[in-house]
């Protein structure tokens, strides 16, 4: 089995049954703390699959992708913190 | 052939936007700059339009990029004198800003944000490429936002969330429509297209894409029944913005319609009758609502709506006189209108109220300033020979030229005798009648004003009121102008060969 | 010839601008203007005779419209009354005004329409006869509504306005028809046309907007009511305006186009038939008011009616009536309102009820008033009579129903005989009561003018030859008739005299018998439900209403209703357009991309973050699945070779999230509002328009693309643009012009963001 | 601190531009930080190793045991939040410390208390509160601060 | 050989995220489900990007790994931090089974400032 | 918001974010990146600093206020794309120095078109988040 | 794949009509948004959607050569994700003051009926 098609039957599926797990949560809920962690963490598999994708096209473009993903996923999961606190304090 | 002076009107915006934004917060810097500044790109845009004139087409490739792969600037005549009146309203209303926009406003940069706006203007007006084009519009739209909720009153917001809201509905419409453009032909130049467009079989589907941008501009124009940001927002903002708003943005949105119909899709028969029946009844939205409005601008802003039904009704019929009417109303409604807000102005100055039922007694109290006002009214109306007359014959002459059109005419009669109507009625109650009693008190702002800033506001009515004359007695060059402009619409292989560059033989 | 017609638009700046030396005593001056004007156009008498005068100037050639100007018998006949009257009026107006605020202002407006009612008649094109058209009705609209603290006198200058410009409207409709049919605008040239345009199938529609317009501005039934209103304005004005001259201007109209547009059955029927109507009617009405300008006006109708009504009947004599009596009913009715203005001026009333005896006190200007209506009866020796001669006689010798034309003839005179002397003999008439003991002659400016008119009427009908070859004939010729025979007082007994000894007899017989009184205005007035001012003035507010109920329906304040309103236009245009005019296909099988485990798991999480988005009831869940849809976004761009895009969505999104998270703390939960139908319907609404948006989307996929630009780029991005990244590239070089604007609409922005936030303007200020 | 920012620099920038690089860090630095304290990063460099490697099969180990509960039907958590006294002072060595306890499986910062003397550890499997908390301190905080100070 | 090493390293990244994932859904409070997911998703994303650096075996793809590596391991912790506190103050409640709950009450609700005195030490929930 | 953890993660991250976002911004012309999604990265990062140390003192880290940026970078664009109209060639045409610089490769206007990219993008960024977040943060 | 994204364009603007019928501001905003997302999701389609290889020249090379992605959708979609940036930070801040004005976002409450100004 070469490697690429070995991780486009194999790995690829997990990943996207992993991030279809997540979506479930992130669609369950049942707070909004449960969401922001599964957005999170479907960013982080993000980063997984592009990477995968790029080893897949041999394209290393695609990691920058990864990159900035990375980098500001944090942010968004620090303003929803944010937000929660704030709204807590009204 | 290049020539880089097409975007001078342009840059020269650009450039003292940026200026204004150096000079943040120093109101007396930023009047003279913007003031001298308007002066100045009104200069440019008489030379762009002499130079047009002469030569009949300039055009300039961005990054020195040939067409239709770069992004082609042209000015033909169109949009050279589309450049020149905006110019002209800009100055008037730039002029009147200096002292009719408070100083906060200014202060929160009105004028680099007004500049801003007319450079989109004329970047709309002069680009060749429909991408920029959409572009230029985002620049036209978020530069209204801000100038329509500039100072965040309440009516402010609330004009301004259904003016964003449906402006930004007409930019999403105008990118779907650029997007089945480049997926039909691969091309984004206005030129190219116009070959593509018309070698692409499935003409369905052309109209269908030629179809989305009515829709879009449409809103953007205020046409039936696309209008409603326009009767909701434009009595909000302060005279000065309305003026420019009133003046220039549908039309852009006109330009748009004229330059897409005329180049890349001709209307087929549908279109066309849906042009002239959309024409109808925005004439007659406008009409009706311009009977029941007791406040002025609100009164404005309807006759606004039902005077775009002329031109879109010309557009529909589609022959060059017709198209000839179109551009001459085109010419002599920019100017009105911005002056009609100005005047308006004015009279929220003297008066602070706009409803007609608390006006009153002005021709007493201001004669000569209420003359002005009166030419500036009836040039509205088209008491001939004003100048709204003219024009009325061209399209009145072609919609009864033009096979079942007839509703078209007796719309645009409803609509003319309502104008008439209206306007008088104001000029009754306004100029007229005394002052209501209970009224009395509010105190006149306008008077108490030094001469010089009193004159500061006087002085760009009076330039656009004499605009308008020019343009009612010596109707002869506006004639020539308009069917010089309807021609080049209806034969664009010049304008093809000046922007690709080549002989083009056109099926 | 420009220069006359210019002099009273000069003049009228000039008296804009120095108003304030014409308010004092050198008002009479102004008289010169027109007095100049007259003798000019009296010079130019010997020189019409032969065949007329035409000039030409360039104004709008590339339109066809030019300063044409004729000057024919008609025209001169209208020129030197609207002169010649009008040097009596400015004179009049110079003392009747005296130390009006605004006399400067009549002034202007009054040599405004002075000029414009010149031009009018001087017109030989179609398009500046409308220029001067309108400007006529403007300039009276300023002058009825000249008091302008009256509301009477605005409504009623906004009624005169409204009927006579609605006309307006008509006419210029008519006129472009007509400048389409004929090829130009040139009433000269359409002469050569005239058999042509009969024939055409657009005869009756040129005919409906040119009568549209003759008959609102010459007041015809059933849009005559404006003119009694009218008589709002003061009294020079209504003497000038609204019986000497404006009003004659649709009747103008239809003479001058009786050579070009005449001798259709449609054209004479319809003339004939509002011309009797109108004359019945208003002259009926006339008998009733007690108000002198009332009478004045309604008799006014009444002889507008006859001319109408004589040009219906079509035949040359009927053209030497009309003729002769629009000479006849502008002396003697300009006379008449003259002294109806002395009268109110110097006695403070109007009601004839009340005015008696005063030839005690001001002689001169009780021979004016009832020479005025002596002619106006017709009595022999008057020019009147002439005039009714020739009316009955061409009513004898009309084609068709003579006897009846006669008979409405007869009857209008008779009626309008009673109105006559009830404005000039009856206030003059009888024992001078008390309370009218202190009036006195006024100033010779105010009397000497109707005199003169009034003398004038007399003159020429004691001596018609004076009239006859110099004006009358002219005219005759200009209306493509050729005059039957000169004018005489005397044509021997024959059935006409007999009409005019019964018209006379029963005219007396009626003035002595039946008193003015308020009682007949009030049976009148019972029917006023049923007079077409109620219904116009009750349909007008049937429009407003509809207006009212329209404009709200649809402009209702709600911007969803916005919404819907334009998505469903835009969903049932496409559709159409989409049904009718693509045809739909679609070949799965050819030139897709295969669909991977990736892609569906995307297209899977996308689907349900829209649900949710769409679904949840708090705004932060809608917020986040957003921010997933737009993540999945970026996932596709990454997938399908955007790694651009995918880095700009990512990072744009992330921001929306932060912005969005700023602000939406502070807002309580989602409304829950589950209003079932409303969702469903809205449901149905967006779903058709994404359908359709898919559809197009579809067909569009099907179309191949041209790749020529796109290559042009892969081609060159390095090699000239010595770049790689051509997507940078693009953004930077190809296309940098996008990107410069773009980030000026981020600026824009950003100042938006910062205004908004920042200013606050208090509400006083004016702006 | 600045080391890790050259090295990534350097290494996407292939190679050439040690100056560039130093010179964009360092007008970055003055742009940016007003406390930054020099330290001498090199000496530290082998305890830095030692350092991953033990943090990373400490990591590895938990994680398998989270895996196999998160695996099986049956849940063998006693999960509970515990206050744990810390020794490290400064901001940084906090952050550290923090860092590296959420990042090893099975335990996770909730938050550090305002005067610094205490984090609030969620912990997935606890038995012995007075263990754990033996269990850090020997382990991972004293290597940490080995390092750090 | 790289082939098989990238493999492996795909593999074992890639369980270790599935079993986040599992974790995510099948854990029974928030703060269990925070515990799994932020740390087994940074290690398994490691051992992925990892395999990426392998395969292309670049020293500037390299180092861009390791930077990305770095920066999942600087940020996820804090990020679970921010949102496990975030969390406390909305009130989402502890499992049932859980043993003790060391910060009930440490929390001013006004001033949002957290104590740090050992008063609870008995009540496990 | 008080956190030690975030407070001390982001001083770190600024300079790093910082650092990165020129490094994007240099290499767009080769690789994906450039002016636009490197702006975007800085002011992220400026961001991150004001959620973790009140907004008051990234302020008065930044030492000017963020919208200065706007006229400059709108400037630099302009002017680069004005510079080849003095050099009579249209508006906005590409000029290159004629030997690459070390690290960054060929520099032409498009660069300096691309840096005023960047500033007016930070620029404009900051201002609209830290005055929406201003009283708030 | 490429029916999968026409069914997601036509999803996208439908729901993003579908919310701007809302009566709440934010949802509206939501919806303008997903509305963009669709247009661009269209302009990318339709350019035509190629996999695994982005329109940048590899190493050594000097021009884009065989299957690659069209760039121009590319950069316009770009050009047209930011500019929609500029106008919903701007449309949130406009929320943010309809906020302080009304308390909410519920549109129905921004229906003052022709005020006098
Ligand atoms: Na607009
Ligand atoms: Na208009």
């Amino acid at each position: 089995m070469s490697l690429n098609n070995y991780l486009f039957y194999v790995i690829l599926p997990m990943l996207c049954l992993a991030v279809l797990l997540v979506a479930y949560r992130f669609f369950k809920g049942p707070s909004i703390v449960d969401r922001v962690i599964a957005l999170d963490l479907m960013i982080t598999i993000g980063i997984g699959i592009i990477t995968i994708y790029s080893i897949m096209t041999k394209q290393s473009t695609f990691l920058d992708d990864a990159m900035i993903l990375a980098l500001i996923a944090f942010l968004g999961t620090v303003a929803f913190s944010y937000y929660l606190e704030k709204k807590e304090e009204k | 052939m290049t020539d880089n002076y097409i975007i001078l009107p342009i840059i020269a915006h650009l450039a003292i936007a940026v200026l204004l934004i150096f000079f943040w917060r120093k109101v007396q810097i930023q009047r003279y700059i913007s003031v001298l500044g308007s002066l100045l790109v009104l200069g440019l845009s008489i030379g762009l339009f002499i130079k047009t004139w002469r030569t009949g087409y300039l055009t300039m490739q961005a990054g020195n990029w040939q067409a239709p792969f770069g992004i082609t600037f042209v000015s033909d005549v169109f949009s050279s004198t589309m450049v020149l009146l905006a110019g002209m309203a800009g100055l008037a209303v730039c002029i009147f800003s200096s002292v009719g926009i408070s100083r906060h406003r200014i202060q929160y940069g009105y004028f680099p944000i007004f500049h801003f706006l007319l450079l989109g203007l004329n970047g709309a007006f002069l680009t060749g490429d429909i991408f920029n084009l959409y572009v230029w519009f985002e620049v036209i739209i978020i530069s209204s936002f801000v100038l329509m909720t500039l100072g965040g009153k309440k009516p402010q917001i609330e004009g301004g969330i259904k003016y964003v809201t449906l402006n930004l509905l007409a930019s999403v419409m105008f990118l779907t429509a650029v997007a089945i453009l480049y997926g039909l032909t691969g091309s984004l130049n206005m030129a190219d297209l116009s070959l593509k467009m018309a070698e692409i079989d499935n003409r369905g589907l052309v109209n269908v894409t030629g179809l989305l941008f009515f829709l879009g501009f449409g809103i953007k124009s205020a046409v039936f029944p696309l209008y409603f940001w326009l009767p909701s927002s434009y009595h909000t903002p302060p005279s000065a913005i309305a003026a420019i708003f009133g003046g220039l943005l549908t039309k852009v949105g006109v330009y748009a319609l004229l330059r897409v119909f005329t180049l890349i899709f001709i209307p087929d028969e549908f279109t066309s009758t849906m042009l002239m029946a959309v024409a109808t009844l925005t004439l007659l939205t406008g009409a009706f609502g311009a009977v029941i409005k007791r406040n002025m601008r609100m009164m404005f802003s309807y006759l606004i709506v039902c005077h775009i039904g002329y031109l879109i009704g010309g557009l529909g019929m589609y022959t060059q006189a017709a198209l000839a009417g179109v551009i001459f109303y085109l010419i002599h409604d920019i100017i009105v209108k911005t002056n009609l807000f100005l005047v308006s102005g004015i009279i929220y100055k003297i008066r602070g109220t706009m409803n007609m039922d608390k006006l009153g007694g002005l021709y007493a109290d201001y004669p000569k300033l209420s003359f002005l006002m009166a030419i500036v009214f009836f040039s509205l109306v088209g008491i001939p020979p004003l100048s709204g007359f003219w024009p009325k014959i061209y399209l009145f002459q072609e919609g009864l030229a033009t096979p079942n059109a007839w509703y078209l005419v007796v719309a645009m009669i409803i609509a003319s005798f309502v104008t008439l109507y209206v306007i008088a009625k104001m000029w009754a109650d306004v100029f007229w009648k005394d002052r209501p009693a209970e009224e009395a008190a509010t105190e006149d702002d306008f008077a108490p004003m030094k001469r010089y800033h009193r004159a500061v506001l006087i002085i760009p009515v009076v330039m656009l009121a004499i605009a308008s004359l020019y343009i009612g007695f010596c109707a002869e060059h506006i004639a020539t102008l308009s069917q010089r402009i309807a021609a080049d619409l209806k034969d664009t292989a010049p304008y093809i060969k000046a922007v690709l560059g080549r002989e083009i033989i056109k099926p | 010839m420009i220069s006359a017609v210019l002099s009273g638009f000069l003049f009228a700046m000039l008296v804009l601008l120095f108003g304030k030396y014409v308010k004092g005593k050198p008002a009479v001056l102004t008289t010169l203007l027109p007095l100049s004007l007259f003798a000019y156009f009296l010079g130019m008498l010997p020189a019409v005779q032969t065949q007329p005068l035409l000039f030409s100037y360039r104004w709008i050639p590339s339109m066809g419209i030019d300063l044409n100007f004729k000057l024919d018998g008609l025209s001169l006949l209208f020129s030197l009354l609207i002169t010649g009257i009008g040097t009596l009026v400015f004179a009049y107006a110079s003392y009747y005004l005296k130390g009006h605020r605004y006399l400067d202002r009549f002034y202007c407006y009054l040599s405004l329409f002075m000029a414009s009612m010149l031009g009018l008649v001087l017109s030989d094109n179609v398009m500046l006869l409308f220029v001067f058209w309108e400007l006529t009705s403007i300039t009276s609209f300023f002058l009825i509504g000249f008091n302008n603290d009256d509301p009477a006198s605005r409504r009623n200058s906004l009624m005169a306005l409204a009927i006579t410009g609605g006309g307006g409207f008509l006419l210029m409709t008519g006129f472009v028809l007509l400048g389409t049919l004929a090829g130009g605008y040139s009433i000269s040239a359409m002469l050569s046309s005239a058999e042509m345009l009969k024939g055409h199938a657009w005869y009756g529609w040129v005919l409906f907007f040119l009568f549209g317009g003759a008959f609102t501005k010459s007041a015809q039934f059933p849009f005559h009511f404006w003119l009694p209103g009218a008589m709002k304005a003061p009294t020079p004005v209504s003497a000038y305006l609204h019986s000497a001259t404006m009003v004659k201007a649709g009747v103008y109209l239809l003479a001058r186009f009786t050579p070009v547009l005449g001798g259709h059955p449609y054209w004479n029927t319809t003339l004939l038939i509002a011309g009797a109507i109108t004359m019945l009617y208003s002259a009926w009405h006339a008998i009733q008011r007690t108000d002198l300008k009332g009478i004045l006006a309604y008799s006014t109708i009444a002889a507008l009616g006859t001319l109408v009504f004589l040009l219906g009947v079509g035949t040359a004599e009927a053209m030497a009536a009309a003729a002769v009596f629009i000479l006849v009913h502008a002396l003697y009715k300009a006379a008449l309102f003259l002294v109806a203005g002395i009268l109110d001026h110097e006695t403070g009333t109007r009601d004839v009820t009340i005015l008696r005896g005063l030839r005690k006190v001001m002689l001169p200007v009780a021979a004016a008033g009832m020479l005025a209506a002596l002619s106006s009866a017709g009595l022999p020796l008057t020019f009147g009579f002439i005039g009714k001669d020739l009316i009955y006689e061409a009513t004898l010798h009309a084609p068709a129903y003579g006897y009846i034309l006669t008979g409405i003839a007869v009857l209008t005179n008779i009626l309008v005989l009673y109105a006559g002397f009830q404005a000039g003999i009856r206030p003059f008439a009888g024992r001078l009561p008390e309370g009218f003991r202190s009036v006195h002659l006024p100033d010779l400016r105010l009397w000497v003018p109707p005199l003169i008119l009034a003398t004038l009427g007399l003159l020429y009908g004691m001596i018609p030859a004076l009239a006859d070859a110099s004006l009358v004939q002219p005219v005759v010729q200009a209306l493509g008739a050729v005059s039957p025979a000169p004018l005489k007082i005397w044509h021997g007994f024959n059935v006409v005299l007999l009409l005019s000894g019964v018209t006379l007899a029963a005219g007396f017989a009626l003035y002595f018998i039946r008193m003015p009184s308020a009682r007949h205005q009030l049976a009148v007035d019972r029917f006023a439900s049923l007079s077409p001012e109620t219904l116009v003035v009750r349909s007008a507010r049937g429009f407003s209403r509809f207006s009212t109920w329209y404009t709200n329906r649809l402009h209702n304040g709600n911007l969803r209703s916005y919404v819907h309103i334009i998505i469903i236009f835009i969903t049932v245009l496409l559709a159409y357009k989409l049904i009718t005019g693509v045809h739909l296909y679609f070949d799965i099988r050819t030139n897709v991309a295969p669909i991977t485990v990736y892609d569906l798991t995307v297209f899977g999480i996308i689907l349900f973050a829209i649900w949710k988005t769409v679904s949840t009831s708090s705004r932060i869940t809608a917020v986040a699945s957003m921010s997933v849809v737009g993540y999945c976004i970026c996932i596709l761009f990454v997938i399908y070779s955007a790694p651009d895009l995918a880095m700009t969505q990512f990072t744009i999104d992330t921001l929306t999230v932060v912005l969005f998270v700023l602000v939406l703390f502070r807002l309580p939960r989602f409304l829950r509002i589950n209003d079932r139908k409303v969702i469903v319907r809205d449901s149905i609404i967006s779903g058709l328009f994404g359908v359709l948006i898919a559809i197009i989307a579809l067909e569009v996929m099907n179309e191949p693309t041209n790749k020529e630009t796109s290559r042009f780029y892969a081609e060159n991005a390095y090699l000239l643009a010595k770049g790689k990244n051509v997507v940078n590239v693009m953004l930077v070089d190809f296309r940098g012009f996008d990107t410069m604007v773009e980030i000026t609409v981020l600026v824009i922005a950003a100042l938006g963001v910062y205004s908004l936030l920042k200013l606050r303007i208090s509400s006083s200020e004016k702006e | 601190m600045l080391t890790f920012i050259w090295v990534m620099l350097t290494g996407e920038l292939v190679f050439p531009n040690f100056v560039f690089g130093f010179l964009l860090s360092y007008i970055t630095l003055w742009l940016v930080t007003a406390d930054n304290e020099q330290k001498r990063y090199f000496s530290r460099v082998p305890a830095v190793i030692s350092f991953v490697f033990f943090f990373l099969y400490e990591m590895l180990r938990a994680n398998f045991q989270v895996a196999y509960d998160v695996i099986t039907p049956r849940f063998f958590m006693k999960p509970g939040i515990v206050q744990y006294p810390m020794d490290a002072k400064t901001d940084l060595e906090i952050t550290f410390l923090a860092n590296l306890i959420s990042l090893t499986p099975g335990t996770l910062i909730l938050d550090v208390s305002d005067d610094k003397k205490v984090v609030y550890i969620h912990v997935m499997y606890l038995t012995d509160k007075d263990a754990f908390v033996r269990q850090i301190k020997g382990g991972l905080e004293k290597r940490l601060l080995d390092i750090l100070r | 050989m790289s082939d098989i090493l990238i493999m492996i390293l795909c593999t074992l990244g890639c369980i270790t995220v599935l079993i986040a994932a599992i974790g995510i859904v099948r854990m029974p409070d928030f703060y269990l489900r925070l515990s799994v997911t932020i740390k087994a998703a940074t290690l398994g994303i490691g051992l992925l990007l990892a395999a990426a650096a392998v395969f292309f075996a670049d020293i500037s793809i390299s180092t861009k790994v390791l930077a990305i590596i770095f920066f999942l391991f600087l940020t996820a912790p804090v990020a679970g931090h921010m949102i496990g506190r975030a969390s406390y103050f909305t009130g989402t409640k502890l499992w049932k089974g859980s043993v003790l709950d060391e910060l009930e009450g440490q929390y001013n609700k006004e001033t949002h400032s957290l104590g740090s005195e050992d008063k609870k030490e008995e009540e496990a929930t | 918001m008080k956190s030690v953890i975030l407070r001390t993660a982001s001083n770190y991250l600024l300079p790093l974010l910082l650092l990165f976002s020129v490094f994007i911004l240099l290499r767009g012309h080769y690789n994906p990146g450039g002016g636009f999604v490197g702006g975007l990265i800085a002011s992220i990062a400026f961001m991150l600093h004001a959620f973790a140390n009140q907004l008051e003192n990234t302020r008065k880290l930044l030492r000017y206020p963020p919208g200065a940026l706007i006229p400059v970078g709108l400037a630099v664009s302009l002017l680069s794309g004005l510079a080849p109209v003095f050099a009579g060639q249209p508006f906005m045409t590409a000029l290159w120095f004629s030997a690459p610089v070390p690290i960054i490769g060929l520099v032409g206007t498009p660069l300096f078109f691309d840096i005023g990219v960047y500033f007016v993008v930070i620029g404009i960024t900051l201002t609209i988040l830290f005055n929406i977040s201003e009283n708030i943060l | 794949m490429e029916l999968l994204l026409i069914i997601l364009i036509g999803i996208l603007y439908a729901t993003g009509i579908y919310m701007m019928l809302r009566r709440s501001m934010v949802k509206l905003l939501i919806g303008l948004i997903l509305l963009g997302n669709g247009a661009n999701m269209l302009i990318f389609l339709l350019g035509g959607i190629t996999k695994g290889k982005p329109p940048i020249i590899g190493e050594g090379e000097k021009i884009l050569s065989g299957l690659y992605a069209d760039p121009i959708p590319q950069s316009l979609i770009l050009t047209a994700i930011v500019i929609s940036f500029g106008l919903q930070s701007f449309a949130i801040v406009l929320l943010k003051r309809v906020y302080v004005l009304i308390q909410t976002d519920d549109l129905n409450d921004l229906n003052t009926p022709d005020t006098d100004i």
